[in-house]
């Protein structure tokens, strides 16, 4: 029994912003676990790791580390006990090198100056096993796309060994090559004695790696199973929790079936995009999207889709390539967002908080500013009684769980904040809607609601297009899957022609031509 | 004709420069086109170069300005300090350099001088004397004992503090009551909200002192706001132009003419004479002349 | 399944109950300074001096009102004093000088604060430059116009351009009337049309702006040429006041302006910003260099305490906030 | 897996390659400007003006290299006009009134400028308060004290206090080198040591910064009392060149200083600066007034000129920015 003995403890745990957030949260962690913390947006998880990171102070409830009471009033302290956290939000710092950030609060140094040597090349060592091995650890943070930010933040915190390392949905900006190095690094650390504290929600992959698995909903602790049995252990345990046990765990009702769309009979075409060239990243892309279908775009991070839709959208500069819309045989002239926008395009966009957000603006206003003009009379002004209607038809709608229309979107948890950019683009009404990671950070109940909202658009006869580095995810919803390669389109499936396999092979069938040239 | 300077200069024409305060005020600006007129009808004798600084206030800039003029070795250089005292030095290095220096406006502090053992030349007006003078004739307009307010310049401003001095003297020798002075930073929106308090603190005021004509225009348009416009005197300094319409209409009662638009040329043709005898001529109190409404 | 418990009386966004705490903290801090001077003096406390210090703040209330508009656009305008200085000039110099009527001299000088306004905006956007910068270059520009244009002498106008700024109401002006229905309008368009709600978005996160298809470009240029024009009223009102127009009106306006909207809890870092509160701001100056006149203070000692006051308000509005924050 | 084609010889952070192109844009610039006004008068081109600019600038150098620590950090300082005016003042009182020898005057003032840095800091960081409200506090207080301690009238000091700025070597004034220097380590620390690379981390992402473990607040109000510290060694430098204390000197510093960094491409969102290029900004600044000053320019032009020379150069900043990405 020594082998489990709790390295963490929290007992009675409480905590309330406005509202409670946490209940009475009791839970263990042990050495050489993997814990697994799952529950819907908003239920409290990055709330609860925070308080055992020194983030946030709970109201109420106890602490121990290792038998000794433990209650860090910091990040800081709470790393001198050897607790770690990997934020959900990137929090990187753009102007810093990569070296720099991952070394952040312990540069190497003689008298002050910094040992650029020794820095760049502990970072490499530490990229490395998170697959980065060729990215320079002198590069500016900020040139880096959004999936390579975070591969480098949780480099910075698989870089010093801890006793307790939490990681907020780690892998909600990874595809899938990246999430298995980072399994890889897991079970080393497991192997060393490390208990890891993992929120994710994409409950495959915690099916994969938990040992046990804890189940919050509404701030207070639903279950916690073992999923694995502890191999010095004998004697009866409860048995794992299935796929469906879990997700009934956390939203406390039957979820409906996972859906199995049925393909729309494909439309007109909506969008052409011939030969488009956009910046360092994207080369030749074309392809087309139909009324009433869902056309998804895998690839692996940094294939150059994100830029794609960008430059579709007008928010880059597109270098050449043309784009035909509603069947015109005119190329559109989309040189800016706003034009897009006129033309019915919507592009919901996988950085929320920098592209997205309006953080310390109210959910209403975040949710209304694009319709603005329809809840106005003449001259402008707002009718604040029909908009906070409108608003709050779309918290419903979406399951946003928020006090009010009123409240800051700084204040929602990651999932939530996502949905309300989402209402943002909906409540727009456009009829091709690209949704770039529109599920990052999203629960399984919302993820669910999220999937028969894209076919219910697409049954409306919109074009959907979905990026997304989840490949499950695409498998299940599209319609159509266009693979993309070190910026360029290698192959489009139709569901009745792709494979996982056919798939891999296309997303890395651009790099090898890449080297040839 | 500025590009005249630029151009080559004949042969042992000598360049004379002006360095003056602020260009941004009427009055060195006067001073300055008195100046250039007067290259103009000399133009064979002389070249010109002037230059100002932004506001008064920018003496390390005055300072640096006399700098940049040794090392374009000009001449002679004439000089209405900034800073009576901060601009010795940089001057006692011209004249080092060789370079005939010559003080306008504004005397460079005695002490100061004697201090450093320098000596320059100056030409201009005693500002004590033309204060003394303006106040004097307002007292004439007042019952003694009346209640008095002066508006200074600039605190450190040396020409400031001597026309406060000058009104001073005038209100004590008359037996006036001054009941506050206070600074209207030359400016005329200062002035105004320094004034309209004033009035309203001090019902009973008289007179306002006003140390240059910029300000009396906003002890005017406070006064005018209060609806007291012909019970309160307000007399000021310097006679800029757009003083004259107040003083016909009685809105003004008195200011005074320092003639700047010769100032500078008196200094000029001592630097003139200087570089052609090598003596240095005495200094020179150039006239301040009351100006009053003209029918009265 | 959602968590929305939405009262039927959730506070409206700018229902008059707020309206007390928003504007408390600033209400009292005025009262206390009205008190200490009227306790410190013996005339203070009068009709006249609030009806004097009324009809002496409009300029500063339009200047301000239209640096609070730039500020919530996360932009600044350091030219408004040199501006201001350049209309009047232009005024002064159209009326004295070229002999145009009063309506077509004060078109003139509003077009010439729209223009300024109107360059600001469209570099600071052209070549997505900091308006620090873009505004530093124009404070020198339009004070080098203002010169050069009256050739550095101050126009007298005289009684052709008194009425503007006439006495009216119960002893208020014009411009005061004016000046505190703009700050209504400002404020009413700020928080309730689509412009303001736009222009609060930009100051908060442009480029989410810029990618829900709003063009941030226009609103932006907008905004620099409404302060422009805001400001060319303030130099009439200014000329019309002083029935003469001096090049170098409104020096170092552009701190003063500033540092009213941000003691009225204005964030220099965009969206954040009350017109209401500007006015507040702009009072509470007004009343410290009228009580400091009135008490006589010397020189020193009146900057010393305008700096002090300015720090002591916004430290005041941190607690102000804490406690809004608390509550709600 | 990434796409991440670097070469393996990638750019380390200040490598000296760099150098030639982040600096191109303002040595050219500078080029373009001495060669205008050599051509436009006689005098211009020769060692003596610009040995006379090397020994005008210290001051100015100090204080901007102060100011971009501060913009660095996301944070602006408007009281170092100021702040030098009180270091002044003190300085030539202690000297002049008190009789005080020399080292210890000089220490007085020293310390006068770190308690205002010190305070600057203390209280925005204490409170969070815009720094710029903060130091427009400090801007009037300082200015108030300076006046109170001179009693307004500028102390002459005479040869006593000479020596500092004297020549040395070809010319060239030891406060000249010393900047150099300053210049140089400067640079250094904020590319190559831990505290500087912390600071460009704050001026980047604050919050990110405090959620490494590192508290940003002591490292602020370092940042505002080296600020000051510098301040107060140009109030030295400028006091001995004067020979005398001034308690007006610095009016308007603080706008030249940020107008420096922000032309040499500082950014004023924090996060992007660099000493060097904050020198050559200066050093734009010196040539155009010098340059100018040759010419006689009229006061008006002066101010245009320099107005759209600031405008101008940021444009071109701009312009480098553009390919400098383009090429990377
Ligand atoms: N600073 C705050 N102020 C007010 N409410 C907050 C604050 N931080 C979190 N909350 C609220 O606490 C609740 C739990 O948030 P938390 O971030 O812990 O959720 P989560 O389980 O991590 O959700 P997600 O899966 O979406 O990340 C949310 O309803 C959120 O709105
Ligand atoms: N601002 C930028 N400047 C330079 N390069 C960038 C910038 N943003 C992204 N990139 C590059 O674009 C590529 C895509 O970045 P990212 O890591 O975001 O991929 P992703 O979004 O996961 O994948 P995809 O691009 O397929 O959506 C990367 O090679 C990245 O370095
Ligand atoms: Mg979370
Ligand atoms: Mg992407």
């Amino acid at each position: 029994m020594t082998s489990v003995a709790p390295l963490l403890t929290v007992t009675g745990l409480g905590k309330s912003y406005a509202a409670p957030v946490l209940v009475d949260v009791s839970f263990d962690l042990r050495r050489g676990e993997v814990h697994a913390l799952v529950g819907e947006n908003g239920a409290g998880k990055t709330t609860l790791a925070r308080i055992l990171a020194g983030l946030t102070r709970p109201d109420a409830g106890a602490l121990t580390l290792r038998g000794q009471p433990y209650a860090p009033r910091g990040k800081a302290e709470a790393e001198r006990h050897g607790v770690r956290m990997v934020m959900q939000e990137l929090n990187l710092i753009g102007h810093l090198t990569v070296a720099e950030s991952i070394f952040l609060a312990r540069l190497p140094h003689r008298l002050g100056w910094i040992h650029y040597r020794r820095l760049n090349a502990a970072a490499r060592e530490i990229l490395e096993t998170v697959g980065l091995g060729d990215l320079d650890p002198a590069r500016a943070v900020k040139s880096l796309g959004v999936g390579q930010q975070q591969l480098v933040e949780i480099a910075a915190g698989l870089s010093r060994r801890c006793a307790v390392l939490i990681l907020d949905e780690p892998t909600a900006a990874l595809t899938d090559p990246e999430v298995e190095r980072l399994f890889a690094q897991i079970h080393k650390l497991r192997a060393a004695g490390t208990g890891i504290l993992y929120v994710s929600h994409r409950l495959e992959e915690i099916q994969r790696i938990a040992d046990r698995l804890s189940v919050l909903r509404d701030g207070r602790m639903i279950a916690t199973r073992e999923q694995r049995r502890p191999a010095r252990e004998t004697g009866p345990t409860p048995a794992p929790l299935s796929l469906d046990e879990i997700v009934r765990l956390m939203v406390g009702r039957e979820l409906g079936q996972a859906i199995r769309r049925e393909p729309n009979p494909p439309g007109p075409v909506a969008l052409r995009v011939r030969g488009l060239r956009s910046g360092a990243v994207v080369r030749d892309v074309s392809f087309e999207a139909r009324r009433g279908e869902i056309l998804g775009f895998a690839g692996l991070m940094g294939s150059g889709r994100t830029e794609t839709m960008r430059a579709i959208f007008g928010a880059d500069r597109r270098a050449a390539g043309d784009i035909f819309l509603h069947g015109s045989a005119e190329p559109a002239r989309l040189a800016s967002p706003r034009d897009a926008v006129r033309h019915g395009l919507a592009l919901l966009t996988e950085n929320r908080k920098e592209q997205g957000l309006f953080l310390p603006l109210p959910i209403r206003a975040n949710i209304t500013l694009m319709a603005l003009r329809r809840f106005s009379r003449r001259g402008g002004w707002v009718r604040d009684t029909r908009e906070r209607r409108e608003a709050g038809r779309w918290l419903q709608t979406l399951s946003i769980r928020c006090r009010s229309t009123e409240q800051r979107v700084a204040e929602l948890s990651g999932g939530n904040q996502q949905k309300v950019v989402l209402a943002r683009w909906l409540l727009r009404d456009c009829s091709i809607l690209i949704f770039d990671e529109p599920t990052r950070g999203i629960d399984v109940g919302a993820k669910f609601e999220i999937y028969q909202l894209l076919s219910r658009l697409a049954g409306q006869g919109k074009a959907v297009i979905l990026v997304s580095s989840d490949l499950k995810e695409l498998l299940a919803v599209c319609d159509r899957i266009a693979v993309m390669s070190a910026g360029r389109l290698t192959a489009t499936f139709r569901r009745d022609e792709w494979t996982q396999d056919k798939i891999m092979v296309a997303a890395l069938s651009g790099y090898g031509r890449e080297s040839a040239e | 004709q500025r590009q005249e300077t630029a151009a080559p200069r004949a042969a042992g024409k000598p360049r004379v420069a002006l360095v003056m305060k602020s260009l941004a005020n009427e009055f060195f600006l006067t001073m300055e086109n008195g100046a250039q007129a007067h290259q103009q009808a000399h133009a064979a004798d002389y070249d010109l170069l002037s230059n100002g600084i932004k506001d008064e206030l920018d003496v390390s800039k005055q300072i640096e300005l006399v700098e940049q003029m040794i090392a374009q070795r000009v001449d002679a250089i004439v000089i209405a300090p900034a800073d009576s005292k901060a601009l010795v030095p940089a001057c006692l290095k011209a004249q080092q350099a060789g370079i005939i220096v010559v003080n306008i406006d504004n005397q460079f502090d005695a002490a100061v001088l004697a201090q450093s053992g320098a000596k320059f030349p100056f030409v201009g007006p005693d500002n004590r004397k033309g204060a003394k003078m303006v106040g004097a004739y307002l007292a004439r307009h007042l019952k003694p004992g009346a209640p008095v307010a002066i508006i200074e310049g600039v605190p450190s401003a040396f020409n400031g503090v001597q026309r406060q001095l000058g009104f001073e003297d005038a209100m004590n020798a008359a037996g006036m009551k001054i009941v506050s002075s206070q600074s209207g930073y030359w400016e005329t929106d200062k002035a105004n909200q320094v004034v309209a308090a004033l009035i309203t603190e001090h019902p009973d005021l008289q007179a306002v002192l006003c140390a240059n004509d910029s300000m009396a225009l906003g002890a005017v348009a406070a006064l005018r706001a209060a609806g007291k416009l012909g019970s309160v005197k307000v007399v000021g300094y310097d006679n800029i132009a757009a003083v004259q319409q107040l003083l016909r209409e009685g809105k003004v009662l008195a200011t005074a003419d320092q003639h700047a638009d010769r100032l500078a040329v008196f200094g000029i043709e001592y630097a003139l004479e200087m570089l052609r005898t090598k003596s240095a001529p005495a200094d020179r109190e150039t006239p301040v002349d009351l100006v009053t409404a003209p029918a009265q | 399944m959602t968590a929305s418990p939405q009262p039927a009386s959730a506070p409206r966004p700018s229902a008059w109950p707020r309206l007390l705490t928003d504007y408390l903290g600033m209400a009292l801090a005025l009262t206390a300074l009205v008190l200490v001077f009227s306790l410190s003096t013996e005339h203070f406390f009068s009709a006249t001096t609030f009806r004097t210090i009324a009809n002496q703040i409009p300029s500063a209330v339009l200047v301000a009102t239209g640096m609070t508009f730039v500020l919530v656009i996360a932009e600044i305008d350091l030219s408004v004093g040199s501006v201001l200085g350049l209309c009047s000039a232009v005024l002064g110099v159209a009326l004295t000088r070229w002999h145009w009527p009063l309506a077509l001299a004060v078109g003139g000088a509003l077009a010439v604060g729209a223009v300024c306004g109107g360059f600001n905006g469209a570099v600071t956007v052209r070549w997505r430059l900091p308006s620090f910068i873009v505004t530093l270059g124009m404070l020198e520009m339009a004070r080098g116009g203002a010169h050069a244009v009256t050739q550095s002498q101050t126009q007298y106008i005289g009684s052709a351009i008194e009425g503007i700024a006439g006495t009216s109401l119960y002893g208020l002006s014009l411009p005061f009337l004016l000046a505190m229905a703009l700050v209504l309008v400002g404020q009413l368009v700020l928080s309730r049309t689509v412009f303001g709600r736009y222009l609060v978005a930009v100051g908060t996160n442009e480029e989410a702006v810029r990618l829900s298809g709003i063009d941030p470009r226009p609103l932006k240029v907008t905004v620099f040429v409404l302060a422009g024009l805001l400001v060319a009223l303030a130099a009439v009102i200014d000329t019309s006041r002083f029935e003469s127009a001096n090049p170098n009106a409104g020096t170092g306006f552009e701190l003063q302006a500033i540092a009213a909207a941000v003691i009225g809890g204005t964030s220099l870092m965009g969206g954040r910003a009350s017109v209401i509160s500007t006015f507040f701001g702009v009072l509470i100056i007004a009343v410290l260099n009228s009580g400091l006149a009135a008490v006589g203070a010397k020189d020193e000692t009146k900057r010393l305490v305008t700096g002090a006051v300015i720090v002591a308000a916004v430290i005041v509005d941190h607690y102000r906030h804490r406690i809004g924050r608390g509550r709600g």
